[in-house]
């Protein structure tokens, strides 16, 4: 692909760390694979998703939880603003209520969000410790309406626990690493892959429920829901995301970010590593691009790999 | 002195000031009679003036006196209009002050008026000399003009090598005197001078006066003069108007003033008058009756000074000349000593 | 040319290193001490939770009640206490009651505490060029830190929730009173100073007498600005798990409901308005000399 | 019992109608009349991608060599003017230079123009109290509405970058400015005014030979606040495409790097520093008339 | 008057300031002899106060004069330390107060003295009754109190119905006399004015002087007054200092002042004073010389009087006698003429 038909395109670089690191590989890959002009872009998830869908800038966001912000996202994919590319994520995202390693480790018999429930004495909330709390996915996002919904359903409140707002990201993390400078208990909403996870060890609570797909559209995901019934957390659906305008113009790069998927597994490797060095999303996406040739590999053309693998 | 007025004239026409917050309301009851005290007890206004009526000729020294608080810096300010009158008329030269727009004001002040204050009011923030050239700035004449004019006043009113000094590093009447500066650079035909001398020291004093002397024999300005000296007043002034209580209770020539007071107020306030330096012979002579007996004594001169003549030649009597020598009033020792002393009672000092 | 438009730095595992040790460092810190650090807190915890818990709790009647009475009080005008009311009642009109009572006892807390650490703050910078020099950087780094780097540890300590939002406000909020409060008293004219000081005024009754009444409009200046700062911050201590309007301003955020956000920044808004306005007319009151103008 | 501590609402499906209509007929304004709104823009925008080209492209050492000029031109003092160049070079080493020189660009820019609007609008506030009541609500609502609240419509008209960055940091940093000047020119003293009246001073002389210098030092406060608050926006520029320090903040708050936040942080610290020393020191040149005390 | 001095003396001793950055650098420059001149030209400092050496007896009104700028503000600052000195020493009754520390010089400026200022530094933001309770409310004095004394004083003062005005509210005189009330309540033995009645009119001056001279007749204050007016100056002082430059250059009681000045500098100063109200008969009488001629008159009676009293009994000659009616000395007409006659040459006033 020549310059002339790739172009100018711009990336957004959302600044938690899996969507870091991606969006950095694809500057690479876009830049010395395809010959594109590539320009990170900063910002928050929704300032980003906005621009995309009202201005068509930036043209690619590579890693969007489309839980969090499902609503503008599916009116703008609709109304052909965007389009869905990979699902950059292959395995998808696990979301879930999780508890601290230690803590499943000392009491074995936690294996489930039932189970935990039923020790509020190991989980105290911050401001009335005779309670147990469960902490709520951060403001705004999808989650907390999901969140707060199993917390009915479990019937949490009767069995002594409050529903704890973490505000942003930020908080929800810090509270973990507050726990974990404590050893105390902590119970809530996570999810993965994330760094967090590789510094703070956290086990998944089982759902006591399946997925119940109709139960879960008509209720769980309605904040006045009247009743809800325990479910279990749908994988969580991760895409790339890019605008029409975009999809239409890309030529051959389009199909790059149509099949650039990795896993779970990848994903968290990769941020150990980054979190154990303190790197920036660059220097991980180079870890990735010269360890890794046996993912990215299968993501482009045997030629496109040569360009990448020249530039290295 | 001279009756030569080719100044501007200032002419003050049934002016009224009542400060407070809505005086408009209480100009009536005012006109109608209502007194200072009533108006403060009983609305909360101050009178501040009372259908003041002045003529003030062109280039003379007018000079207002009054107790303190009757009204005097509220009078003066009105002539530029530093302060809207409640009712009345400020005629200067043909125009009505009060009437003007503010392009027109503005273009009075700068050229017509200078004013000194009676708090000094310098700008804090400019030196001596960048004070006192404001009002030229402001008129925007060249800067070199400026500073030619300023210095030459500063150094006149004795300030030479302070040029570069912040007020707030002089003495009390050095500010003062940074303020007849500013005001006297301005070179403007109606300078209105609220105790403008009062931080003075005598010596400066007089010779403050003697610039402002000098000045009016020179180019004739119409000078509103506020002071409690009288001894400055009679120096000074050609007409005197004083004060009470925001109304005018006399006005006239000063001799009128000292031998004619109106009433029981204005002679106690002339009591203190140095009157053997202020009254001339003209004023105590009586009429020839007969040859003119003992010395000749010229018209104009002072008791004080006819006085010594007189008992240095041991004489009783005199007699008054005019300036051609012609006899025109006789004069006894006695006469002249006693209208030299105080005409009431006061303690003997100690 | 490259070390031209780069500036040659330490390097980027030099750099690494530092950071890793400081972490490190910085997380063993929190373990060994966070539980004394926080036990320090528990008062002020209890205080918030409790106001807080006051102002939900309460019939609304009351509370409406109560805020007109407050306002009257400092302001002694019945304009201003009227507005507020209906301010009041259109943020509840519009449901947003609750979270405008959570937010109006969390910033009421922050905003006193502001004022009343801050003015004697400013009042210490203002006697002295040395400690001027010392506080002028710290309100610099309050000023300009962003609130999350300092957050962070707060909240490994702390946890989330109303200490850490407390925190956050209050270090945002208190530097413009201080500052204002220190101008004003330097501003002070020097000739009435030395007449307080002719009296043998000591340096207390120089500050109640003198200093503060004419530092006034300044001072109320500063209150103001501490005031806006302090509900500029509602959406950051929201991030950090205090309830609100600024949550609820974070879920129009990241939902894009313009309008959801714009009523609730309103309500901020309308806060802070009730709150500036009678904390000005309370100033007005105590400085009626200025009203009367020469002329 | 329930409607008295329940603010009787309008009902969740009333509001919910309200913003949904409101919601749509925005969107459907910003479609409209985006491009139009955006070309009115382009020239800050040039201006804005220019002034940070310069500073990313030019080489350090010139650089170093600029920022010292200006300062002392500014200061007129060596202690100033050095500890800017050593704040800089350390800032360099820890290798935040390249980001550090794009917050600057878009900071500078910033806080000038809040400066230069901010100054004449609080004249016109000074000169009527019509023009103040009517001013001082809108700046409430510009310190106090949360900025992702008008963000997001602005970046619908605009897109992520740097102009919704550059119009949330004067929308920020304006208020104080604004408040200051006006505060100041209120309180010159009202004798030092009828001095300068009665030489016939036309009022921009009036506003230019004594309101403004005897304002001054409130008005450095101003400006002191109006700096902090540009430079406390910069994360949340950052969040709308800013590139510079605020970026790495952020990442450093997303990935729990204490020290890294604390570094990017400190380099935001030094830059308001470098601003604010500068421009005091050069607003005390302005006023040396008091550093003369009596006695 | 009296000698009885029961007041606490002031005592000035060596006293030197220099006003600017680093004084201490030159005093000893300046004890060697710069002038304030070269001082201020070489190295941009300017000399207060130099070399001042008064005793200030208790109980007595000592008078400071002298030219504009010449330290008369700068000295009577260093009395309360408004100013701390570069040199010297200011003994009030036994202590020094350069060396007093925060607190005693706290209780000495509260308890011991009171000010009035030149440019009346009246507290803006209270009202006429809250600046004239000023000092007691700092003492700790119960309200009532307070204000039973303040109302006393704003009523001497003439400011009746003022009680509750803010001072830009007031006149300049007026704002003069809320600054004279407030040292007044104070009530201390020390009372330190500088230029205290300078916005005075004469008949409010007047009267304020009576305040105080019946104050001193009461209880005996050390009174320090600062004045430009010689009569008011020769009124009211026991002794008076006449600075210039910074230095004494005269000090002695008010008839060695008029009557044999040092130098040409005091003789202009003292020039303008009505001798006949000052100067008493015995300052001009000569020895009795053989039997006392014609009429008798009373030690203490001021030249004008007895010039009137012998003018209008027609007698040349008369003598002087003291309080039991004993001659002391001889007067002549003429003598007493002269001796009221200002003593320079004078223009004849207009
Ligand atoms: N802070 C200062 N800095 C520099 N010079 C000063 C300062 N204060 C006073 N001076 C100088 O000291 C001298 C004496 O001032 P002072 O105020 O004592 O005069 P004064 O005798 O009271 O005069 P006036 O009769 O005009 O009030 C003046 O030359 C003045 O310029
Ligand atoms: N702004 C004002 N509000 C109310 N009263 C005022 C105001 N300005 C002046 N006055 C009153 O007006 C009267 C006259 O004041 P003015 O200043 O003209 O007196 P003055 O004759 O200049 O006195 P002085 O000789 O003391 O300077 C006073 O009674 C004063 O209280
Ligand atoms: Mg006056
Ligand atoms: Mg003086």
């Amino acid at each position: 692909a020549s310059h002339g038909e790739c172009g100018r395109v711009t990336v957004a670089n959302m600044n938690w760390a899996s969507a870091e690191v991606l969006a950095n590989i694809d500057n690479v890959i876009l830049t010395e694979g395809y010959g594109c002009d590539v320009e990170l872009v900063p910002g928050d998830t929704m300032p980003t998703l906005t621009s995309m869908m009202e201005k068509g800038e930036p043209d690619v966001a590579p890693e969007a939880w489309i839980n969090a912000v499902r609503e503008p996202l599916d009116k703008a994919v609709e109304e052909g603003r965007l389009v869905y590319a990979a699902e950059s994520l292959s395995d998808g995202g696990v979301e879930g209520w999780w508890i601290p390693k230690y803590i499943a480790d000392a009491n074995p018999d936690i294996k489930t969000i039932d189970d935990a429930l039923a020790r509020p004495d190991l989980f105290p909330a911050p401001e009335d410790a005779s309670k147990g709390a469960v902490y709520n996915c951060p403001s705004g996002w999808n989650c907390q309406i999901t969140t707060a919904n199993f917390f009915r359903a479990h019937d949490a409140e009767e069995k002594g626990f409050v529903l704890v707002d973490s505000g942003s990201a930020a908080g929800l993390d810090g509270s973990i690493a507050n726990a974990y400078g404590k050893e105390e208990g902590w119970l809530g909403y996570y999810w993965a892959p994330t760094a967090i996870l590789g510094n703070y060890p956290m086990t998944l609570l089982g759902f006591n429920a399946e997925f119940d797909k109709d139960a879960w559209d008509s209720c769980i995901v309605d904040a006045e829901c009247p009743d809800p019934e325990k479910n279990a957390w749908p994988k969580s659906e991760v895409y790339t995301v890019v605008t029409d305008d975009f999809a239409k113009r890309a030529g051959p790069a389009i199909d790059y970010l149509k099949s650039r998927a990795w896993s779970n597994e990848t994903v968290n490797s990769l941020l150990a590593w980054k979190d154990k060095n303190q790197a920036t999303g660059e220097d991980t996406a180079y870890y990735f691009l010269e360890n890794r040739e046996d993912i990215w590999g299968k993501w482009v053309s045997p030629e496109v790999a040569e360009k990448i693998k020249a530039a290295l | 002195m001279a009756e030569q007025h080719t100044g501007i004239g200032i002419s003050i026409k049934n002016l009224y000031k009542i400060f407070g917050s809505n005086p408009e309301a209480y100009i009536d009851a005012v006109k109608g009679g209502m007194t200072k005290t009533e108006l403060n007890e009983k609305h909360n206004h101050v009178l501040g003036l009372k259908d003041i009526n002045i003529d003030m000729p062109g280039g003379s020294i007018q000079v207002v006196m009054g107790l303190s608080g009757s009204g005097k810096s509220t009078l003066i300010r009105h002539i530029n209009r530093l302060i809207d009158p409640t009712a009345g008329e400020v005629i200067v030269g043909d125009e009505d002050v009060v009437k003007m727009n503010e392009t027109e004001l503005r273009e009075f002040r700068r050229h017509r008026t200078a004013m000194v204050f009676q708090k000094f009011a310098l700008l804090p923030h400019r030196t001596v000399l960048e004070n006192t050239v404001y009002g030229l700035e402001i008129q925007g004449v060249p800067r070199e003009e400026q500073e030619k004019h300023a210095r030459r006043w500063i150094s006149r009113v004795g300030l030479d090598g302070f040029e570069d000094n912040y007020p707030n590093q002089l003495s009390g009447g050095m500010q003062q005197r940074v303020g007849l500066a500013r005001a006297l650079t301005n070179d403007a035909p109606i300078l209105l001078m609220d105790e403008a001398f009062s931080a003075l020291d005598p010596l400066i004093r007089m010779d403050m006066q003697s610039v402002l002397l000098d000045l009016q024999k020179e180019i004739r300005k119409t000078v509103v003069f506020i002071t409690h000296d009288l001894d400055e007043a009679l120096r000074l002034g050609d007409r005197i108007a004083i004060l009470r209580d925001g109304e005018v209770v006399q006005q006239g020539t000063k001799q009128e003033i000292v031998l004619r007071p109106a009433d029981e107020y204005i002679s106690s306030f002339v009591r203190e008058v140095n009157r053997g330096r202020v009254i001339s012979v003209d004023m105590v002579m009586t009429p020839l009756s007969g040859e003119p007996q003992g010395m000749p004594i010229r018209s104009g001169t002072v008791l004080e000074v006819s006085a010594k003549k007189m008992t240095d030649s041991n004489a009783s009597f005199a007699h008054v000349t005019d300036a051609d020598g012609k006899p025109i009033g006789a004069l006894d020792i006695q006469e002249v000593i006693s209208a030299m002393v105080t005409p009431v009672d006061h303690e003997t000092a100690a | 040319m490259e070390w031209l438009t780069e500036f040659p730095d330490l390097g980027t595992s030099t750099l690494r290193n530092i950071r890793l040790t400081v972490d490190g460092a910085f997380r063993d810190f929190t373990r060994a001490y966070g539980e004394s650090i926080e036990l320090l807190f528990e008062p002020v915890k209890w205080f918030l939770i409790n106001s807080e818990n006051f102002m939900t709790d309460m019939p609304w009647p009351l509370i409406l009640g109560i805020v007109a009475v407050l306002v009257w009080i400092a302001s002694r005008s019945w304009k201003i206490t009227l507005s507020s009311v209906v301010v009041l009642i259109v943020i509840g009109l519009f449901g947003m009651w609750e979270d405008t009572m959570k937010t109006i006892a969390m910033t009421f807390v922050a905003t006193v505490l502001a004022i009343i650490f801050g003015i004697p703050i400013g009042i210490g910078m203002s006697r002295s060029n040395r400690v001027q020099s010392v506080v002028n950087p710290i309100l610099d780094i309050m000023q300009t830190m962003p609130s999350f780097v300092y957050l962070i540890p707060v909240i490994m300590l702390f946890g989330i929730g109303k200490v850490p939002g407390l925190i956050a406000v209050i270090i945002y909020a208190i530097p413009p009173i201080i500052r204002l409060t220190n101008l004003g008293i330097r501003l002070v004219d020097k000739d009435v100073l030395e007449a307080a000081d002719a009296f043998g005024s000591s340096s207390w009754q120089r500050l109640k007498n003198v200093q503060m009444p004419l530092a006034l409009p300044t001072i109320m200046a500063g209150i103001n600005q501490t005031i806006m700062m302090a509900l500029a911050m509602v959406v950051v201590a929201s991030m950090v798990g205090v309830q609100g309007l600024g949550q609820q301003v974070l879920r129009a955020i990241n939902n894009q409901y313009f309008t959801l956000g714009v009523l609730n920044g309103l309500a901020i808004v309308g806060v802070a308005i009730i709150f500036d306005r009678a904390s000005q007319a309370y100033g007005q009151r105590l400085q009626r000399h200025t009203e009367v103008v020469h002329g």
